[in-house]
């Protein structure tokens, strides 16, 4: 069942400066849609207000096309969203933030050992969280990305304080992603190397 | 009607038709007041017990009666804002809550200043109405105070409203409270079962104040919002213009 | 492809899930427990030494002071309720996962009042005897305490969600919630002198009961709200 | 729908709870009666309402202190107090006293603080609202209400 | 090339920068300053809902209330004193600058002081009237606070520093701070009480007098040390 | 005058876990060390324990041959630091921050408005810091760091979140610091490509 997610005629302000105007983009499966533009352009921001962090001043966006203020529910169940900001408790230690995540969202957690075992971090499972360094931490949010098992990935600068192995890991994950009939948006400064199919949304 | 509510709801169009209106709000007012006043202090009776400090009742009951209308226009319209997401039932919230803390401040003045002579104290704790007649003031203080703490506008409004919302249960506890809980403040003079408990002479100067706040409270809000919707509209068109003579663009 | 998105997720095991992870974190820190509490004790024996030694006067202002010692103690706690999830980024996950926010609250709420306003109730005895407080009064004061605390704890929780963010620290969020704490703490106060003077007590906890129910059906959802707004 | 459910709950038990509270005695405001029946607070201070009954007020020659009667038309009770009167303190008028009960049975007053009721009317018409009472206060022991007569005259 | 490093900055300038900024973030963030008044004024008002309506019994109570009262304002307040600093990354730039941190901690003190602990020397005539205090005795008050909250921000200062990036919020830093601040409290509430009653008050005024030399010559010391550990 | 900085038997603990050992490293002016190393290998760790944030389990750091532990104001003096966080304050604007910066150090501000122009936020002085972007952000990190003036630079990941043209500024400003006789000490996932002496620390 493919799937696919619209905006159409998106408005968004920061402040009292309007950062983009009647902007439309489509992302459909097996997609992946880089959001480029300069520091400042509004790529961070476009990303939240997708999610619905923040409003949009106007304009509608469509998951499987049915706006998202309809089912928020819905959408935000096959929606995984990976940030700066990683999204876990300092203090807990990797395998209980995981383990919460997973229970959160009702899903099993037998790939944990699998997929921690991809991202180079299964040895750092006890140590709290706030011990790990800036990579590590990183590796940990794409842990739960992965866990989550969402349809649709939002990621903003994934690639930031990940060394060179960990860059290419992050695009092998989002090519197996797409292969699998998943969706990507992602919100970089690098150049992207994909064999799938890539459209751009420059901001 | 719902594109009527649409128009009024927008800026340019409100800013200009409250400043009609305004006028229609400050001359009753102005007229109202000056009746009560005179008519309260020279013409009406002095009461039996309380001699001529009776008369600060045309200040107190109005006060307090506004204190609390305001409160309720401000949770209304926040509520209204919150739900439609209309940005002008947002700025009349932000409007509402100054001018209901000062009548809130007056009401506590004036009952404070008239239960001297009347109770023999400025002040009793034990008191229902007198406490949540206080916490209104505190409440609109929080409202202010959340509104002054938040820099963006959207965001300090729809969290304000929040506060307005759920500070409302307040207003029926000051109304009731004098039924619920026997204490010192009195019940009900005007509204009440058998009709008001006060001669025609005293009661009309009443309606009359209360009125006149009321168009008063109307004048100013309207006042303070046009104020408010320019600011809020400072870097749109309309205010541009309206603010740059014609062609004055360099 | 078992994509999560077909499995509906289950609302229990996510309150359950949460309140789990932020007992966790309290373990973890157990100054987050143990400080509410010395705050209690130390407000507590603050009073009698501002005051003056007197006894009598002692006995007499016993009640409000615990009551206003405890107010503050659940108050100051609050702060960090959304706080460090804030901070962190977890609260962007939390508001991304698929549950209502208003569950979310509610299961942080809960999980707040276990870890300060439980705690507040079960030490209070000890400090109510050096109040000279009667024993039958000092049941009542456990009683009025368990009803307080909950609704403190909710009506906080509306407090803490408007002004996570703010960076102002307690003060605003005190002013927000006092306002809405006040009757609690004149109806428990009182009903605790009551209690002490041998009077009836009744009404006072009916009063208190009937605060937290309400409390208990209109705060989650207003945290919520305002949790969504205040994240932006 | 749960939370439907749940929140109505809430709010029904949360009804049933206030009701129960209004069931109850006011919390440090005592009636008359109470006090007559012996049940009050022994060691602590409380709060009587009544009317101060007409003649009842006495003070002895060269003292500050005086006592009065204070009474809710069935019951009555003995007030002694020794401070400043609010200038609205006089027979007839309701009150409330702040105090606690003596060992003699009188009610020691620590503050005593004047209860305006809601009526408001002229002078004339209470003097002459009080003769025409106290002329038929034989034949009916209901109390009019003088403003309503007032206003429907 | 005109390398910072040969001029040696200045100590005096270092400090005003520091004072003004601080000042400036107070300046747009007007709730720093009201929102301990308010809460001065509302923690005032809690006392005699919660304690009881006897005018007596306030008058008594007064001075220890209002005491009280100043010292949780001035506490809450000093959480964010260095904390702000430690979340955004400003206070290793402090750290790094060529400025002895004392100097840092003391400049941060002295601002705390102008926006919470003045003010509250200002407002405390306003709220002492609705304690019925008698006009002497709110002169003593305000003496009285104005050098207890000298010393309240000096020692504060270094449970702020202690208790930076501890995530506790503020009991922690209320628990290390309190015993160093009773001494405070019970001269400064026995004091006005003293001047309520129209006795001696020299003595009192004298110890606080003292006791604020003496924390302003250690305390930016010690909040310096604890100031680098914290931030490690 | 030529300076430099030189650590000697360096050893650093993070938790139970060793980082390095007897770890020996110098920069001369006009030259950059650059510190690679996976996610985790203790980049940052290194940095700030230089710059005195955190102890060293042992060994000296030496600036201009003398240890800093002698003269800790001196070495500070001649230091800019740069790290993930940007240490300005979110409330002010950024010309209000940069102003509070230069008076702590005594720095005279004549040449603000270059600098600002030369990373292109000189339009964004009267935003509070906190509106900015993460890459505007950054810029004004980098400019403070213009701003000191201070012979050392000591730079944790100076290219996250900028963009393309970011990251070439970056390196030029690197490369006329070095030319004009500054050091410069480097921690970064990137490949780094300049005219100038470039010495690697492998962690
Ligand atoms: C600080 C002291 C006082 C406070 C805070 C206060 C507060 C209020 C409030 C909030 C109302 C409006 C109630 C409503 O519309 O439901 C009110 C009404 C009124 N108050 Fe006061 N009051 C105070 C003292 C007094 C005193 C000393 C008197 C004189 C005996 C008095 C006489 C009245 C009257 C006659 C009304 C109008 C009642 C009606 O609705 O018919 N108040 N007061
Ligand atoms: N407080 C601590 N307790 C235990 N281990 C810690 C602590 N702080 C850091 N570490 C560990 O020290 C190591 C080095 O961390 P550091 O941040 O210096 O790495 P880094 O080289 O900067 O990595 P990155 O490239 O990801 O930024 C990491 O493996 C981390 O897990
Ligand atoms: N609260 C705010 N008030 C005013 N302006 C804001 C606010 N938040 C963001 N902005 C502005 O909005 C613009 C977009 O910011 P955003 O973070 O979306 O950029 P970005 O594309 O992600 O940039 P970067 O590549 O640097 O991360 C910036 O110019 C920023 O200054
Ligand atoms: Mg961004
Ligand atoms: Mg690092």
């Amino acid at each position: 069942m493919p799937a696919s997610l619209r905006g159409e005629k998106l408005c968004l302000f920061r402040g009292e400066r309007c950062l983009f105007q009647g902007l439309d983009f489509q992302v459909n499966s097996g997609e992946l849609l880089l959001v480029e533009g300069a520091n400042g352009s509004g790529k961070t921001s476009l990303l939240r207000a997708i999610a619905g962090l923040i409003l949009f001043e106007d304009g509608t966006i469509y998951w499987n096309d049915t706006d998202v203020e309809k089912d928020r529910q819905g959408f935000l169940r096959s929606m995984a969203w990976l940030a700066h900001r990683v999204g876990f408790k300092g203090d807990l230690s990797l395998a209980e933030n995981l383990r919460f995540e997973m229970s959160l969202r009702s899903v099993d957690g037998s790939e944990t050992q699998k997929v921690l075992q991809r991202l180079g971090i299964e040895r750092l499972t006890e140590l709290p969280l706030r011990a790990l360094s800036a990579g590590q931490q990183r590796r940990s949010a794409l842990a739960r990305l992965l866990l989550v098992k969402a349809r649709l990935w939002i990621m903003d600068e994934p690639f930031a304080n990940l060394d060179r192995a960990g860059r290419e890991l992050v695009l092998e994950l989002i090519s197996e992603h797409l292969d699998e009939g998943g969706l990507c948006m992602l919100a970089a400064h690098q150049e992207i190397e994909m064999n799938n199919v890539m459209h751009r949304l420059m901001l | 009607m719902w594109k009527f509510f649409h128009k009024l709801a927008s800026p340019p169009h409100f800013y200009d038709l409250a400043n009609k209106i305004i006028p229609w709000f400050i001359v009753p007012a102005i007229l109202l007041i000056t009746y009560g006043t005179i008519a309260g202090l020279f013409f009406a009776p002095m009461d039996y017990q309380q001699k001529d400090a009776f008369r600060i009742i045309y200040i107190h009951v109005p006060a307090a009666y506004i204190s609390m209308m305001a409160y309720m226009t401000m949770a209304i319209s926040a509520g209204i804002g919150l739900i439609w997401r209309m940005k002008l039932a947002h700025a009349v919230a932000a409007a509402c809550a100054p001018i209901g803390a000062w009548f809130t401040f007056l009401a506590l003045i004036t009952g404070s200043i008239w239960g001297r002579p009347m109770w023999g104290t400025w002040w009793e704790w034990g008191d229902p109405r007198l406490t949540s007649e206080l916490i209104l003031l505190f409440l609109y203080f929080g409202y202010l105070a959340l509104r002054a703490a938040i820099d963006d506008t959207s965001k300090a409004d729809r969290s304000s409203a929040v506060l307005a919302l759920v500070g409302a249960i307040n207003i029926p506890i000051i109304h009731f409270s004098v039924e619920w809980w026997s204490s010192l403040h009195q019940g009900p003079t005007i509204v009440r079962e058998g009709g008001p408990a006060m001669p025609m002479e005293m009661l009309l100067p009443l309606l009359a104040m209360i009125l006149g706040f009321t168009f008063f409270f109307g004048a100013v809000l309207l006042r303070r919002l046009r104020t408010e919707v320019l600011y809020r509209e400072r870097r749109t068109g309309w205010v541009k213009r309206m603010i740059q003579p014609a062609g004055g663009e360099a | 492809m078992p994509y999560s998105d077909s499995a509906s997720p289950s609302l229990g095991k996510a309150f359950i899930a949460l309140v789990r992870r932020d007992l966790l974190l309290a373990w973890k820190r157990p100054g987050d427990v143990l400080n509410p509490l010395f705050f209690f004790a130390m407000v507590a024996t603050l009073f009698p030494l501002a005051v003056g030694p007197s006894v009598e006067q002692l006995a007499l202002s016993g009640p409000g002071v615990l009551w206003v010692a405890a107010l503050l103690a659940a108050l100051l706690s609050l702060n960090s309720l959304f706080l460090t999830d804030y901070e962190d980024g977890s609260l962007d996950q939390l508001l991304l996962s698929p549950q209502p926010v208003v569950l979310l609250t509610l299961a942080k709420t809960t999980t707040h009042w276990l870890i300060s306003g439980l705690p507040l109730v079960l030490v209070s005895p000890l400090i109510a005897v050096t109040f000279q407080m009667p024993g039958h009064a000092v049941g009542i004061l456990m009683i009025t305490l368990l009803l307080g605390t909950i609704s403190l704890s909710l009506l906080g929780s509306i407090g803490a969600a408007l002004t996570v963010g703010l960076n102002r620290g307690n003060a605003l969020l005190s002013l927000l919630i006092l306002p809405l704490a006040m009757p609690v703490l004149i109806f428990g106060a009182r009903t605790v002198s009551l209690a002490a003077a041998n009077d009836t007590v009744a009404a006072g906890i009916y009063f208190l009961g009937a605060y937290s129910a309400m409390a208990m059906v209109f705060a989650p959802f207003a945290a919520a709200a305002a949790l969504k707004i205040s994240n932006e | 729908m749960l939370a439907v459910g749940l929140a109505a709950l809430g709010i029904l038990v949360a009804t049933a709870l206030t009701l129960s509270a209004f069931q109850e005695n006011m919390m440090f405001y005592v009636e008359i009666s109470d006090v007559k029946a012996g049940k009050v607070p022994n060691n602590r201070n409380f709060r009587v309402g009544g009317l101060v009954k007409t003649g009842s007020v006495h003070r002895e020659e060269g003292e500050i202190e005086l006592s009065f009667v204070l009474t809710d038309t069935a019951n009555e009770l003995t007030v002694v107090y020794d401070g400043v009167l609010p200038d609205l303190f006089r027979e007839g008028q309701g009150i409330i006293a702040h105090g606690r009960m003596g060992s003699d049975g009188n009610f020691m007053a620590d503050t005593v603080l004047a209860k305006h009721d809601e009526n408001y009317m002229p002078p004339e018409v209470a003097g002459s609202l009080a003769k025409q009472q106290a002329a038929n206060s034989a034949a009916t022991t209901e109390e009019t209400d003088p403003a309503t007569e007032e206003t429907t005259e």
